[in-house]
């Protein structure tokens, strides 16, 4: 792989790479100043889908196909860009704003010209304060060059950027979550149909694309598809920028061609597992996507192979190690927490299933778990993510199959940990379960009050059967 | 069931014999039983007779008698008026008024206004102890119930209450455990119609 | 002349009180047996205050009630007849008692425990007398105008017909043995030589089963069935009218039970001559009519006990066994009987 | 033609309309659950209950593909050769999942939660859920809060379906309900300062709403609604004439729910007309009739007052008086159609006039907006404007039909007080039945001054009942049945929800009894047929009977077909009468 050449990260190493003069000095507008002058919209677009791009996002939809589903007829279209890098141990769109935003402004240029769009809205996760000011400023010098707003580059096409700052939800990465927000509303997810080709934000046709994925774009157009098509595995093509966290040595962003094995980021451009341990297990892909056991390290990193150890995808290509002495119970802790805490609210399945999950796992690390805990798990896991459509977005999808990896792939561990950590105070006990199951409480202490949710009783009730002995 | 039915089975009576058909001997034997029984009573003190004023019966404990509303343990009334048992009641002899708890009852939200049970329409059939919720209906083992008008035994509130108080401690509530040690009598009531 | 017609007079008033007294005490009595049969006490309260034991003023009290509630008549009913079934009813059962012989009989004794001495077909009027005791029953549930009374009555009649006969002809043997329908001297010949039960076994049983039947007694009290006629000829008829009917019932069974003594067992005699019937004096007089109350009470009691022991006869059970059973079998035992007298006459 | 298969079954789509699989399925008797779908408001697919496989048939090759995903049938379109399957393992599967997952943290307080009897959660807990769950954790507790000084948030029996918010942005569109928080804590709220008191249609949230989280507190506590026999009846506050049901027990009304009927008031009411069920509670309501002897009014049995009145005003006439009746525009069309017929029967030359119709403030028409609220796929939705009358009176339009055909001119109230002040008339007769005080002291006392006998039909004790002759107690809105005609000229059909109270008779029995019709008392069919006989413009009320959503006056019966189109009501929420006859 060493004949490898960075692409969207080659100004990365330069001083002062996100200003507009380093970018143009190295090439930059290029692309789109001979798009915008010899091609056709619809040119671009099928030129993008030659080069099957798939969406960088986490889903892996294909770039150019989403952009056909624009209705012809259309009289405005707008374009997101989803720059609200929400997913735990993710930050290459964060090194790709602040270290070079024109390239994505370039690359929103062309989509936007592709798409006919004349308005495209940078929604960026609230967090990033240096990536906003980096952009803001970019903005400004692009539209003073000229490669922004009215009549670029004399091609009578007119284009705004907006940057717009998310609220800090996890949700709002979620395409209609993000429209949602955008338009000032609560960042609930909208169901689809109609999808935000036809009905978007603010009622007209929308193209939601990742900062990754339209940083490819003016790649491919100065290119060509030929060349994307040749980096990478097939139907996995192209540069992607993996980052590597958790235990090892560095944590980095890389830029590699799609295909990697994980074994090999790790050592490689990892650095190995930190102070020298084993790695028991890795995220492949942001944590909803799942776990891999120490056994599958040499799985590729591509958006399919992936699903063969069963995860549930490439995701945001953010590898997290955890080495031999992390607990997987705390892996799924966080994972859990996370998701409850993230989880908008809005379909049942999602709002009650994660908040149960966390509230399970957490009495099973703090030692109450049962065995039978593990099934109803999975099982929960199964309703609430893996079947599909039970929600309108993913989230309950990436809530859903760290569970069913982890307890999968460490059974025996979980086992043992809930045969092992087992205290009093958070054991499961008779009279909840009993309420759970709907039966009649057989000791005295069934005479508690069941309004208003109250589980324990006062003390003295619990005494004396007799009632007069207050 | 047809005549001609498989399942149709035909009984003779028995063939009695001489004695038998002349049914003296059933009749000695008849006069023998009720003869034991007489002398048993007469001379060996057999009778199963409750003499009832001074020997008080003690019901069995899943006896249905007057009813009592139970108080929790801070003598608030246990009712939350949610008229389950007004609703089981095959005999329509409850009747609540409800309303919302005092501000001072934090873990309530309703309570009865007014809770009349009508004793004489009452069957004593114990659904409106099945059905409720928070055990706070119950029947007691009580059962000499007499007034001298009808008005006397419509049970309002505070004499459901004061039913409970007075057997509070001889008949702990039916779902607790039982009590420890012997089992107190049932105290007789100051007579419910004062 | 005066004197004999005041003494008289005196006996039927001292006869009279004594029976409706002892009717009284019967009641009490029954339902001292009925609850003792079912395991209970019995009546045990009236007189307590009183510190009287037993609840012996029960009969009292039960007087009391008969007289104090209130006495409804229909307006439905049939008025003369309806009033007059009971007084029907309670005569027919006193004047019975005119012949019966409370204690020793006779011209030499000092004097006549009877109120009519020395009829010699007393016991023929005991029955003719007893038989006008039906037109009580029937007048009472022909004046009720309600159709449970008249059920009732009409069953009465059928079965009174019915048991008449083997009733009448169970005491023919006794009296053919005997040579008298005067009860004395049937008494007399059982003194001398054996109790009727002995020599007329067949004739007793007929005679005490017919007996239970005139009187109404379980278990041939159909008249009444409260199950099936709620009351049957007394259905209507409360108070003290429905207290003489009850009155009735008992003055017949105690008549019955004088009539099983005096006919069967040998009346105010011991056995085995254990009392000498030809002593004559006061106390011997005593001793004898003590003799027969004894065994009256006895007889009162096995009755009692029979009622309490035996379920209704079902009606045509009942008429089977008149018919087919007792009047046949009461033939066979008299001309038996005849022919066993016959004979032994004849070889004297 | 247009065909959707069912759980293998095919139905023929209805023409011109546009349904979703629910509303398709429950058409041919299939139910399918929902909570967060309501037909009024924008679909969001929240709930997640409604889910049912779906799939298409080629039409050519009749083979059957399935998608493999659930989706929700709220937003399912019934489309030709649909496939939907509603009790598939997979579907029910999930129905008990979605069961277990809202009942988590929910309490077990139905014993004292109003809901209960008409409650979502316990329907579909009964039909789609399971006895016992498998949470053992500890529930999230949310204390109550008040929304309104009349509305209650239950916040912890809340299943955020959203209905209530989606109701304020797309009804009202004034937006005082939000969602506050996150996942499992996720709760309903208003935003500081901005209750719900001022929205005029903020009942509906509590009709609206699936489970017992929004609650009336007017009604809170009071009623167990499964004791409730309800009628079906027409609000008389305003002049819309909204469809409701009237739930009545132990002889008093409890609270008025809105009935659907597209052609007047789609699902909704207001809150005036909601809360003036309290009128017929009302303890000081006329209790008996009056006659004037010895200047002082005497309580007297019904034949003694109908006597007095008819003498009285027979007696003016033989005088060589006039007579004149006020017909109020509270009386029902039968009722008025009987009163114009005793009036004028007296006399051909008797007035009649319209009372005093009361007008409070200016019509108020609230015009849904569904792009106000989420942008999810709003296809569905008719969206119709609600109005509020400024009109406070039920029935204007049918007595000046009635008066019209009588007279041909409508006198009004002000000319007919004019009239009198002339002393035009010596006899006058009033039937009010108005709920709102119609009339002070000094116009009471001008109207009796020209006038030598006055007979007073009311339900309340207004001034002027001091000062008539007689005083007729008639009966009040809750009390009567008959048809009403609306401000569109929709003749509409309202049940008695209460019997006459002691003392009191309907008034259409009144004026029978002064008719001398022959019989007990008056069916309002039977007047309503005569009516319809006798006046032309009640021709589409012929056999006196009408539609169960009303009908317009001036159409005839065939034309207004769309009459006939089947109103929408929850499933869990099923006018069931009374539990028990008590």
């Amino acid at each position: 792989m060493s004949t490898f050449e960075p692409v969207l990260s080659r100004n990365w190493s330069v001083a002062d790479s996100h200003t507009l003069k380093v970018y143009e000095s190295r090439g930059g507008y290029q692309a789109a100043r001979k798009t915008l002058a010899t091609m056709a919209p619809d040119a671009v677009v099928n030129l993008v889908k030659d080069s099957e791009l798939r969406g960088r996002g986490g889903a892996g939809f294909p770039c150019g196909l989403k952009w056909t589903f624009l209705p012809k007829d259309r009289k405005a279209t707008l374009m997101c860009v989803n720059a609200d890098e929400s997913e735990p141990a993710t930050f290459n769109n964060r090194l790709l704003m602040e270290r070079d935003p024109h390239q994505l402004l370039e690359g929103i240029l062309i989509a936007c010209f592709a798409t006919r769009a004349s308005t495209a809205y940078i929604y960026l996760r609230f967090e990033y304060i240096r990536a906003y000011r980096i952009l803001e400023a970019a903005i400004e010098e692009a539209r003073a060059a000229g490669h922004l707003g009215k009549n670029i580059y004399g091609s009578g096409y007119n284009l705004d950027v907006w940057v717009h700052r998310g609220a800090g939800a996890y949700i709002c990465g979620e395409e209609t979550g993000l429209i949602e927000s955008l338009e000032g509303k609560r960042g609930w997810p909208r169901i689809k149909p109609p999808f935000p080709a036809i009905e978007g934000a603010f009622r007209k046709p929308t193209v939601v694309n990742n900062v990754e994925t339209l940083c490819c774009v003016p790649h491919i157009l100065e290119r060509g598809a030929i060349w994307f098509k040749s980096i990478g595995t097939p139907k996995s093509y192209g540069p992607k920028l993996y980052t590597i966290s958790g235990h090892v040595n560095r944590q980095v962003c890389v830029e590699l061609p799609l295909g990697i094995t994980c074994r090999a980021l790790i050592e490689e451009h990892g650095g190995g597992v930190w102070k020298g341990r084993k790695a028991k297990a890795a995220v492949p892909g942001g944590i909803s996507m799942g776990l891999l056991s120490a056994a599958e390290l040499d799985t590729p990193l591509d958006f399919e192979s992936l699903r063969k150890p069963g995860c549930l995808g490439l995701g945001t290509a953010a590898v997290t190690v955890l080495d031999d002495q992390t607990r997987i119970i705390d892996y799924l802790y966080n994972t859990c927490r996370f998701f409850a805490h993230e989880s908008c609210g809005q379909c049942t399945p999602c709002r009650e299933g994660t908040g149960w999950l966390n509230k399970m796992i957490q009495r099973i690390r703090s030692g109450g778990g049962r065995l039978e805990d593990l099934d109803l798990m999975l099982n929960l896991a199964d309703n609430l993510g893996i079947m599909p459509g039970t929600t309108i977005c993913g989230l309950a999808d990436g809530a859903a199959w760290p569970i069913k990896n982890a307890i999968a792939k460490f059974r025996g561990e979980l086992e043992d940990h809930i045969r092992t950590h087992q205290s009093p105070a958070h054991e499961v006990s008779r009279l909840q379960e009993d309420i759970a199951q709907g039966r009649q409480a057989d000791d005295s202490r069934a005479r508690l009050p069941i309004l208003n949710g109250l589980l324990t009783a006062p003390a003295s009730s619990r005494q004396a059967p007799g009632i007069g002995s207050v | 069931m047809r005549a001609d039915d498989p399942k149709l089975m035909r009984i003779e009576p028995p063939k009695l014999t001489l004695a038998e058909r002349f049914f003296l001997p059933q009749i000695a034997e008849g006069l023998g039983v009720t003869g034991r029984h007489v002398v048993g009573v007469a001379f060996q003190k057999k009778a199963i007779t409750v003499q009832y004023p001074e020997e008080q019966h003690v019901p069995s404990p899943n006896y249905r008698g007057v009813h009592r509303l139970n108080k929790d343990e801070h003598d608030r009334i246990k009712c939350v008026a949610c008229m389950l048992c007004a609703t089981a009641c095959p005999a329509h002899c409850i009747d609540i008024v409800g309303a919302s708890a005092p501000p001072s009852w934090p873990d309530r939200e309703k309570y009865p206004e007014s809770f009349v049970i009508d004793e004489l329409r009452c069957i004593y059939c114990g659904m409106c102890e099945e059905a409720c919720p928070v055990e706070a209906i119950e029947l007691t083992g009580l059962y000499d119930l007499t007034g001298l008008s009808r008005e006397q035994m419509i049970f309002d509130k505070t004499k459901l209450l004061s039913v409970f108080d007075a057997t509070k401690d001889a008949e702990p509530m039916k779902y607790a455990a039982p009590p420890p040690g012997p089992a107190p009598e049932t105290k007789m009531l100051p007579s419910p119609l004062d | 002349m005066l004197w004999v017609a005041i003494g008289i007079l005196l006996k039927i008033l001292v006869v009279v009180s004594i029976a409706l007294g002892t009717v009284a005490y019967l009641i009490y009595v029954e339902r001292k047996v009925a609850a003792y049969a079912q395991d209970r006490v019995g009546p045990n309260r009236a007189g307590k205050e009183l510190g009287i034991p037993f609840g012996l003023l029960q009969p009292l009290a039960d007087g009391a009630k008969m007289v104090l509630k209130e006495d409804v008549i229909p307006g439905y009913v049939s008025r003369p007849l309806y009033m007059l079934a009971p007084v029907i009813a309670i005569v027919a059962a006193m004047i019975g008692f005119a012949v019966v012989p409370f204690g020793p009989v006779g011209p030499n004794q000092i004097m006549n425990f009877q109120i009519a001495p020395n009829i010699n077909i007393g016991i023929l009027y005991v029955f003719a007398i007893g038989s006008l005791a039906v037109y009580g029953i029937i007048l009472a549930g022909w004046a009720s105008n309600n159709k449970y009374a008249f059920l009732g009555a009409l069953r009465s009649s059928a079965q009174l017909i019915s048991y008449e006969i083997p009733l009448g002809m169970s005491i023919l043997g006794m009296v053919l043995i005997a040579g008298s329908l005067d009860l004395n001297q049937i008494v007399n010949w059982q003194d001398r030589r054996v109790w009727g039960v002995v020599v007329q076994p067949i004739g007793f049983l007929l005679f005490l089963v017919s007996a239970f039947a005139e009187t109404n007694r379980l278990p041939f009290d159909l008249p009444e069935s409260e199950q099936e006629l709620v009351g049957g000829y007394h259905t209507e008829y409360s108070a003290m009218k429905f207290g003489m009917f009850f009155l009735g019932e008992y003055l017949h069974v105690i008549t019955v039970s004088y009539l099983t003594v005096l006919l069967f067992f040998g009346g105010w005699s011991l056995p085995f001559h254990l009392l000498n019937q030809n002593q004559i004096g006061f106390l011997s007089a005593v001793f004898k009519v003590m003799v027969l109350l004894f065994k009256v009470a006895l007889m009162i009691l096995f009755i009692m006990w029979v009622r309490w022991t035996l379920p209704r006869f079902r009606y045509d059970h009942l008429m089977d066994l008149a018919w087919k059973s007792l009047i046949p079998l009461s033939l066979v035992n008299l001309v038996a009987t005849a022919a066993i007298v016959q004979l032994i006459y004849s070889s004297r | 033609m247009t065909t959707i298969i069912i759980n293998g079954s095919e139905y023929p789509i209805p023409e011109g309309e546009k349904l979703n699989a629910i509303q398709m399925a429950k058409r041919v008797g299939i139910d399918i659950p929902y909570y967060c779908w309501h037909p009024a408001l924008s679909v969001v697919a929240n709930c997640r209950m409604c889910e049912i496989e779906t799939g298409s048939k080629d039409p050519k090759t009749g083979e059957i593909k399935m998608m493999p995903r659930l989706v929700p049938g709220c937003q399912t379109p019934a489309k030709d050769q649909t496939v939907l399957v509603t009790n598939s393992p997979k579907v029910k599967e999930h129905q008990r999942m979605i069961m277990e997952y809202l009942l988590l943290n929910h309490p077990l307080d139905c014993p004292v939660c109003d809901q209960a009897g008409e409650c979502g959660l316990q329907d579909y807990s009964y039909h789609y859920g399971q006895a016992s769950h498998r949470f053992v954790e500890e529930r999230l507790v949310n204390p109550r809060k008040d929304v309104s000084d009349l509305i209650q948030l239950n916040q912890d029996r809340c299943i955020m379906c959203t209905r209530c918010v989606r109701f304020t942005r797309e009804i009202t569109q004034t937006g005082e309900l939000e969602v506050m928080r996150r996942g499992n804590h996720a709760e309903i709220a208003v935003f500081p300062g901005h209750t719900l008191d001022a929205n005029p249609l903020a009942g509906n949230v509590v009709d609206i709403c699936p489970v017992g989280a929004l609650l009336d507190k007017d009604f809170l506590h009071k009623q167990r609604v499964w004791f409730l026999s309800k009628h079906d009846s027409v609000c008389t506050r305003c002049s819309t004439g909204c469809n409701i049901t009237a739930e009545e027990n132990k002889g008093r009304l409890w609270r008025f729910k809105p009935r659907s009927n597209p052609h007047v008031n789609d699902y909704w009411m207001c809150d005036e007309g909601r809360y003036s069920y309290q009128a017929a509670n009302d303890p000081g309501l006329l209790a008996a009739m009056y006659v004037r002897t010895n200047d002082d009014l005497q309580e007297v049995p019904v034949d003694e007052a109908m006597t007095a009145v008819d003498r009285g005003l027979r007696q003016v006439l033989e005088l060589g008086g006039h007579v004149a009746g006020v017909l109020s525009p509270f009386l029902t069309v039968e009722e008025a159609y009987l009163m114009a017929r005793y009036i004028k029967g007296l006399n051909p030359t008797s007035v009649l006039a319209l009372g005093p119709v009361p007008s409070r403030g200016s019509d108020v028409t609230i015009k849904p907006d569904q792009t106000k609220g989420r942008t999810g796929d709003t296809s569905f939705i008719v969206s119709r404007p609600f109005t509020i009358h400024a009109e406070k009176c039920p029935d204007r339009q049918g007595v000046e039909a009635i008066l019209t055909h009588f007279q041909g001119a409508v006198i009004t109230f002000e000319e007919l007080s004019r009239r009198v002040a002339a002393s035009e008339f010596q006899g006058l007769y009033v039937a009010s039945d108005s709920i709102d005080p119609w009339i002070d002291e000094a116009a009471s006392r001008e109207l009796r001054s020209h006038v030598s006998f006055l007979v007073l039909q009311d339900t309340n004790v207004t001034p002027l009942a001091h000062l008539a002759d007689v005083v007729l107690a008639g009966a009040t809105f809750a009390e009567k049945a008959g048809c009403y005609v609306n401000a569109d000229g929709r003749l509409q059909y309202a049940g008695a929800a209460l019997p006459p109270r002691e003392g009191a008779l309907p008034d259409l029995d009144l004026f029978a009894i002064l008719l001398h019709r022959p019989g007990g008392p008056v069916r309002s069919g039977e007047v309503l047929a005569e009516l319809a006989e006798a006046v032309p413009a009640f021709a589409v009320a012929r056999g006196g009977t009408v539609p169960v959503l009303g009908t317009l006056l001036g159409s005839s019966a065939s034309a207004d077909g769309a009459a006939r189109a089947v109103a929408f009501t929850d499933s869990w929420y099923v006018p069931q009468g009374a539990a028990r006859s008590r």
